[in-house]
């Protein structure tokens, strides 16, 4: 049956070993064995996006990357960027902008926004639009977390 | 989904018919087919491998046949899963041969199959195209096969 | 299951999956690890391409451009290099999926996969792209309509991994690759490259056979009247003639047989566009 | 935008206060059920039949049970005989003796992890008799059909809706006389419509975790919109009493009627009790396609009859209506749906029919809009055609047909508040119809411009408050109303904090839990502001009114010289002093009288009878609710070269009463249009034979923020008289007139009317064919 590996991953800063089966994801091992939970399990499949997470300063699926890949690889979860200012911005307009309604895509959306402001420091409504479309939301119609984005993004402007 | 076909085989209808109930010669026939036996007079048992891209299955099939009128037609069921169980795979077959000259038969035959479970989520027209050309080849190396047989027979 | 091994080489991967038949080489994982987690495949081990120098990038060699297996989706749409007649390319990288799978898919591991509804076939069979494949018998080049055998079947024997596709050099040249999807980001309902070239264009159809729909012959009758409407209907109806579409969740293989002619024609007049 | 801002807001009703648990939801923190654990806790994995109808012969769980790391099987025969269900009894916790459709839950078993869980379950060994499927509504009538419940006529059932063979309810409402009434008509149109089956996608996929402890009490947690009828199906089919069960709710991942009736609660429970141990069973998004529910696919016949002027005299709507393995709540949402069918016009002779059937597919059920947005599609788009026909603007025709206040709705109750003038006045203006288009069309492609108009109902069934003041005065709400994110906590918060005039970081919301929540039927039905808000606000004056009481003894004034001033303070009228909330507090929690609490429960404001029975069975009622009213324009672009329609901008606006938190409100007209968009252009659950063929969000697509179009949402306030501050619901109808508006705006481009939902590249295209082969 299933065998368990010794995973290093150096997680939010700090250097972690965790015991997992060989074919967990990311994802797995972030919920389940480590008890960061703000990326979610929507779909398993890549699709939805609410599993997002940084590797190496870039936005990926932590459901379609294998555990045993991120040996060596920065990883960066919500959780991650408690202290991050541009962060702090989106969330702060995400909070008022009505953007947030169930929340369960929130962190992914906040992940790739937070990745979009730092490439695209001035990206217009239609950019905002294409970098998130890979975070499915079925609850605000996107109109406020567009919204909200463009909003942090301003804040943080130089 | 449904699938049939009609093709012609230069042997007599009894050279077609008794190797359609010959396990051996069909699973040197059957694409993939890695072993066939006869497990009792109305029942065979076949071990398939099937490949749709990078997924393969084997099925474990048990063939029934359920009505059959010699030489002429036969009705079968063939029912199996997955070693994992992970797909199902059920056919319902009627084939039917015609004598158009004695040398020369004409084979029709069609099949309701369902296949549930993991393979089941590569949609219906994939799987239907796959079935024809899976059907394709059985066709020509069969037929090849039982007229080469009829020639040295 | 479903070990993670990180070879450093290429001959290491090889060699490895040569030695364990149920292994399968990984690159960017969005498509093989979405099949683990759907449970549809269950390797011995994943043999992640990650850890290989010389794999990702796009570069010059003589005079051809060459893609690594393991470059990224977000570095092709980018790459100032794709321009000219190769421009469709970097257009079509941009229309995968969305920017976070493409910080992670490859050219590879896309075309490892020959799904025909993906993105990167279509444009590469009208660009004349050959896809580079390394095994233990060594390497070898082939083009990308010999590549793809059937439905998602391709060339690829056991311990054969795509390291590379190559392209002609880009030349001066208008290209546009049109791609109708239910929703952005979607797999092709059916999709268009088109190319112009001295006199005529180059034409690959995606999504609505096993493999790109191409016809040199075509394409040669069509050359010198690219402002022929009825000429341009004929071509798009022999494209047509060629594709053996599926019915599937996206549309109907009619629907597409309708897509043909039309989404060619469109694709021939942006191309001709005066800029 | 709020065109009402001449209505003051007050210390709370009126803000758009952010929703009270947004933060623990952008730092990650938000539990929702899949974060939830507990100690010892096993995983539920479940086996899907392989077959839609055939009889269960017989079970081997024995290589299962023997697999590494399972704990415990359940089967059919671990399961009692009861049955539950919303209208009729006709559902197991788990199939028993026959399954009903490919892939619904036959089996299932806990392990130590979710792989050993997923690794064995298909261990389990199920034998069946197949038998022949009925996939169509048009196949269960037939005379042979195999028939799916052969025990129906036994079935406890909540009223009897003429249940027959595999006919789950039938239902026809009318008033004036139709058959006639045709004579006299100027112009008359009629067409066959069909409606496709969507899927909810919340993006949580639905699970429950219960646990059992040593008496045999089970605590569940669950993803849900009401813990109440989540204890009420567990305990039905389970033989539960339930006192025996506690049900609660974490955050929700989103909810739109697929978590309303319970899902996969009852086979969780059965586990948990059958090991003993705490069982998480969470779906997969595959399953949660699969097994859950999913919107009513349609089939309407629709006939409308107007004068040379365009005045509606008669319309007559027939419908078809697919309810899947189990009735769950389709007589409901057939029956709402037929009453809904005239739409907000003034129709005097009107007659609407309906037959519902069993099929053996995933049960349909409660999908915002509840059976309206289907209707509204049909009715739209007749509405347009006659404009066209008489050469009348779509919005003028609309005009001159629509309720007024004070108007009665078919078969129902007096209207009390309407804006749905003011709401097409808001429109109108916005969205400049008059000087529209006013950009010009690029080559191969077609613009086009599509009205429609809807109105719902808020309302239905029990509900309660509790409003309890704490020693230092500030406020603990508890309603058992699940907040499924669209902001229920926040707006009953602030309804609670406006009545006591006090800020609304002094009140906490309760998470609903029916060991200590009052009944609330749930939050579904766009009810949670209209009927859980008057609870609370009655709850509230209760408070207030002892506040007064306690007041007036402290300070030695009659309780009609006191004030309630904001902040939390009372104080004779003019006087500087005053007391704050804390010092009455104090006093009623340690001298007299006793802690403050309030409470309120209500149902309806006038009972005749039981309003479920009344919609299901077409009975004309008085009142279940109040109606809301909306209108949505889009413009749309079509891409000749392939059919492909694009949205790209709408205006909504509705008629809410009043915008308790303007926001919040604004969101439900967003993300409604949104779901409503995709439901119109592309989202589809496909049956391949008896199999769904795509079940993943790779072959089911929903909308992205890439093809979301910008959305001007109006808010329409004309108050309610009994609505708590003048407010009604704004769930669901800002979905209702989306797919129609779109149709419409697709008619305007194409010849003809849009039959069938959804209006893919490959429909359009096929219209656009047709235009182009007639020219």
């Amino acid at each position: 049956m299933s065998k368990k590996q010794v995973f290093t991953l150096a997680l939010n800063g700090k250097e972690v070993e965790v015991l997992a089966p060989s074919g967990a994801t990311l994802l797995d091992v972030l919920r389940d064995k480590l008890s960061l939970r703000a990326a979610k399990r929507g779909c398993n499949q890549g699709v939805c996006g609410a599993c997002t997470v940084m590797i190496d300063d870039v936005p990926v699926r932590s459901c379609l990357t294998m555990a045993g890949a991120c040996e060596g690889r920065c990883i960066t979860t919500l959780e991650g960027y408690a202290d991050d200012t541009v962060m702090r911005e989106l969330q702060e307009a995400m909070i008022a902008s009505g953007g947030v309604q169930c929340g369960f895509c929130t962190s992914g959306v906040l992940i790739t926004a937070r990745n979009l402001i730092a490439e695209n420091p001035i990206a217009r409504n239609d950019e905002i639009r294409s970098a998130l479309s890979g975070n499915l939301c079925r609850c605000t119609g996107y109109v406020r977390i567009v919204e909200a984005v463009a909003k942090a993004a301003k804040e943080v402007a130089p | 989904m449904q699938l049939d076909g009609t093709f012609t085989i230069a042997a007599s209808r009894l050279q077609v018919w008794e190797a359609i109930r010959d396990p051996g010669l069909m699973a040197r026939c059957i694409p993939g087919c890695e072993a066939a036996e006869k497990i009792s007079e109305d029942r065979y048992h076949a071990l398939i491998g099937i490949k749709i891209g990078p997924i393969s299955a084997k099925f474990n099939l048990v063939i029934d046949v359920e009505e059959e009128a010699a030489p002429e037609s036969i009705r079968s069921k063939a029912s199996g899963e997955e070693g994992s169980r992970a797909s199902m795979l059920t056919a319902r077959n009627f084939l039917s041969l015609m004598e158009i000259e004695s040398n020369l038969t004409e084979v029709s035959w069609s099949s309701d199959v369902n296949v549930t479970g993991r393979l089941g989520k590569y949609g219906l027209g994939l799987m239907k195209k796959k079935a024809k050309s899976l059907s394709d080849e059985f066709v020509t190396v069969f037929a090849k096969r039982v007229e080469t047989g009829a020639v040295t027979s | 299951m479903n070990f993670v091994v990180s070879p450093k080489s290429v001959d290491e991967a090889v060699n490895f999956l040569v030695e364990h038949p149920e292994a399968r080489p990984m690159s960017g994982g969005a498509s093989l690890v979405a099949m683990k987690n759907a449970r549809l495949i269950d390797a011995s081990h994943f043999v992640s391409l990650a850890n290989i120098d010389g794999l990702r990038g796009i570069g010059r060699v003589g005079d051809s451009l060459r893609i690594g297996g393991m470059t990224r989706h977000s570095d092709i749409a980018t790459c100032d290099l794709l321009k000219g007649d190769l421009e469709m390319i970097r257009l079509a990288a941009g229309q995968i999926a969305n920017s976070v799978i493409r910080n992670m898919g490859t050219m590879g591991g896309a075309i490892g996969n020959a799904d025909p509804a993906a993105d990167y076939l279509p444009v590469l069979a009208c660009a004349d792209g050959e896809v580079e494949i390394t095994g233990p018998d060594g390497v070898r080049r082939l083009p990308v309509l010999d590549y793809v055998l059937d439905w998602y079947e391709t060339a690829l024997e056991l311990g054969e991994i795509v390291t590379a596709v190559f392209l002609p050099s880009p030349k001066e040249a208008r290209s546009v690759y049109r791609k109708l999807a239910r929703t952005p980001g979607d797999y092709a309902t059916a999709s268009v490259a088109c190319c112009a070239v001295d006199q005529g264009v180059r034409v690959a159809v995606g999504a609505c056979g096993p493999r790109p729909l191409r016809s040199r012959e075509a394409e040669a009758t069509l050359a010198g009247k690219m402002h022929d409407v009825d000429a341009i209907a004929e071509f798009g109806q022999a494209l047509r003639e060629l594709a053996d579409p599926l019915d599937d969740v996206r549309g109907s293989s009619q629907y597409r047989l309708q897509l043909i002619p039309r989404m060619v024609s469109a694709a021939i007049a942006d191309v001709m566009e005066p800029v | 935008m709020s065109l009402d801002l001449d209505i003051p807001a007050g210390i709370a009703v009126g803000l758009s206060i952010p929703k009270l648990e947004n933060r623990e939801k952008v730092t990650g923190r938000a539990e929702f059920i899949d974060d939830l654990y507990r100690s010892g806790m096993l995983h539920a994995a479940i086996l899907g039949s392989p077959y839609p109808h055939a009889r269960i012969l017989s079970y081997d769980v024995a290589e299962a049970l023997e697999a590494p790391g399972v704990v415990g099987v359940l089967t059919g025969d671990d399961v009692p005989a009861s049955r539950m269900g919303a209208f009729i009894k006709d559902e197991h916790a788990l199939a028993k003796g026959k399954v009903l459709y490919l892939g619904e839950p036959v089996a299932a078993l806990a392990a130590e992890t979710l792989e050993q869980a997923r690794a064995a379950v298909n261990l389990i060994r199920v034998k069946y008799e197949e038998l022949p499927a009925v996939l169509s509504p048009e196949e269960g009538l037939v005379d042979d059909a195999p028939i799916l419940h052969e025990h129906l006529d036994d079935y406890l059932k909540v009223f009897d809706t003429g249940s027959k063979g595999n006919l789950c309810s039938r239902t026809e409402l009318s008033e004036g006389d139709v058959d006639t009434a045709w004579d006299a008509c100027a112009l008359i149109v009629e067409d066959e419509f069909t409606t496709a089956p969507q899927a909810h996608v919340a993006m949580e996929p639905c699970g429950a975790l219960a646990d059992v402890d040593a008496q045999g009490r089970v605590t569940l947690w669950s993803s849900n919109q009401s813990v109440f009828r989540v204890q009420a199906n567990v305990c039905e089919s389970l033989d539960l009493p339930m006192s025996k069960l506690r049900s609660l709710t974490p955050r929700v991942g989103g909810g739109f009627g697929n978590k309303m009736e319970s899902h996969i609660q009852p086979l969780t429970v059965a586990l948990a009790l059958k090991t003993g141990r705490p069982v998480k069973c969470i779906l997969t998004r595959e399953e949660d396609f699969e097994i859950v529910r999913a919107r009513h696919p349609f089939k309407i016949r629709m006939k409308t009859g107007v004068d040379s002027q365009g005045k509606i005299l008669a319309r007559d709507c027939e419908v078809l209506v697919d309810c899947g393995a189990f009735a769950d709540d389709s007589p409901g949402v057939m029956g709402y749906a037929l009453l809904m069918a005239g739409g907000p016009y003034r129709i005097p002779n009107m007659r609407a029919r309906g037959q519902l059937v069993y099929t053996n597919k995933l049960r349909f059920g409660a999908y915002r809009g509840f059976g309206n947005p289907q209707v509204t599609f049909a009715g739209e788009q007749q509405i347009d055609q006659i404009a066209r026909q008489l050469n009348i603007d779509p919005i003028e025709i609309r005009r001159r047909n629509i309720l007024k206040e004070g108007d009665r709705w078919f078969a129902g109750p007096k209207i009390a508040s309407n804006g749905l003038g003011r709401c097409i006045d808001a429109i109108e203006e916005a969205s400049s119809w008059a000087s529209c288009p006013s950009s010009k069309t690029p080559l191969g492609k077609r613009r086009g411009r599509g009205l429609a108009l809807t109105a719902h109902i808020s309302g239905l069934l029990g509900t309660g408050a509790i409003v309890r003041m704490l020693e230092d005065g500030t406020i603990s709400l508890n309603t058992g109303a699940t907040d499924i994110g669209q902001g229920s906590d926040t707006v009953l918060a602030q309804i609670c904090a406006e009545t006591l005039k006090i800020p609304i970081n002094m009140v906490s919301v309760s998470s609903p839990d029916t060991d200590g929540s009052p009944y609330n039927w749930g939050t579904t039905a766009s009810r949670v502001t209209y009927t859980t808000g008057r609870a609370v606000a009655g709850a509230a004056r209760e408070v207030v009114r002892q506040i007064m009481e306690h007041a007036s003894e402290i300070l030695d004034v009659p309780i009609e010289n006191l004030e309630l001033r904001n902040g939390g303070r009372v104080a004779a009228k003019g006087a500087n002093e005053d007391l704050p909330f804390a010092a009455i507090s104090g006093r009623a929690h340690w001298a007299k009288g006793g802690p403050i609490v309030g409470s309120h429960t209500l149902v309806f404001e006038e009972p005749t009878h039981d309003p479920k029975r009344a919609i299901a069975l077409g009975l004309p009622f008085p009142r279940i609710g109040v109606f809301s009213f909306a209108a949505t324009l889009v413009d749309i672009e079509i891409d000749e070269v392939t059919g492909q329609t694009q949205v790209t901008e709408a205006w909504s606006a509705m008629d809410v009463g009043r915008a308790i938190n303007p926001r919040l409100v604004e969101v439900q007209i967003e993300g409604g249009f949104v779901q409503g968009m995709g439901f119109a252009l592309y989202e589809e659950m496909i049956w391949d034979g008896a199999r769904l063929a795509n079940p993943s969000l790779m072959d089911y697509k929903i909308p992205t923020s890439a093809d979301a179009p910008p959305i001007h949402s109006i808010i329409i306030e004309d108050p309610e008289p009994d609505g708590p501050f003048g407010a009604k619901g704004a769930g669901e109808i800002g979905l209702n007139a989306v797919p129609a508006s779109i149709a419409n705006a697709v008619n305007a481009c194409c010849y003809g009317v849009s039959k069938a939902l959804p209006l893919s590249s490959e429909r359009v295209l096929a219209r656009i064919l047709e235009d182009e082969d007639a020219s």
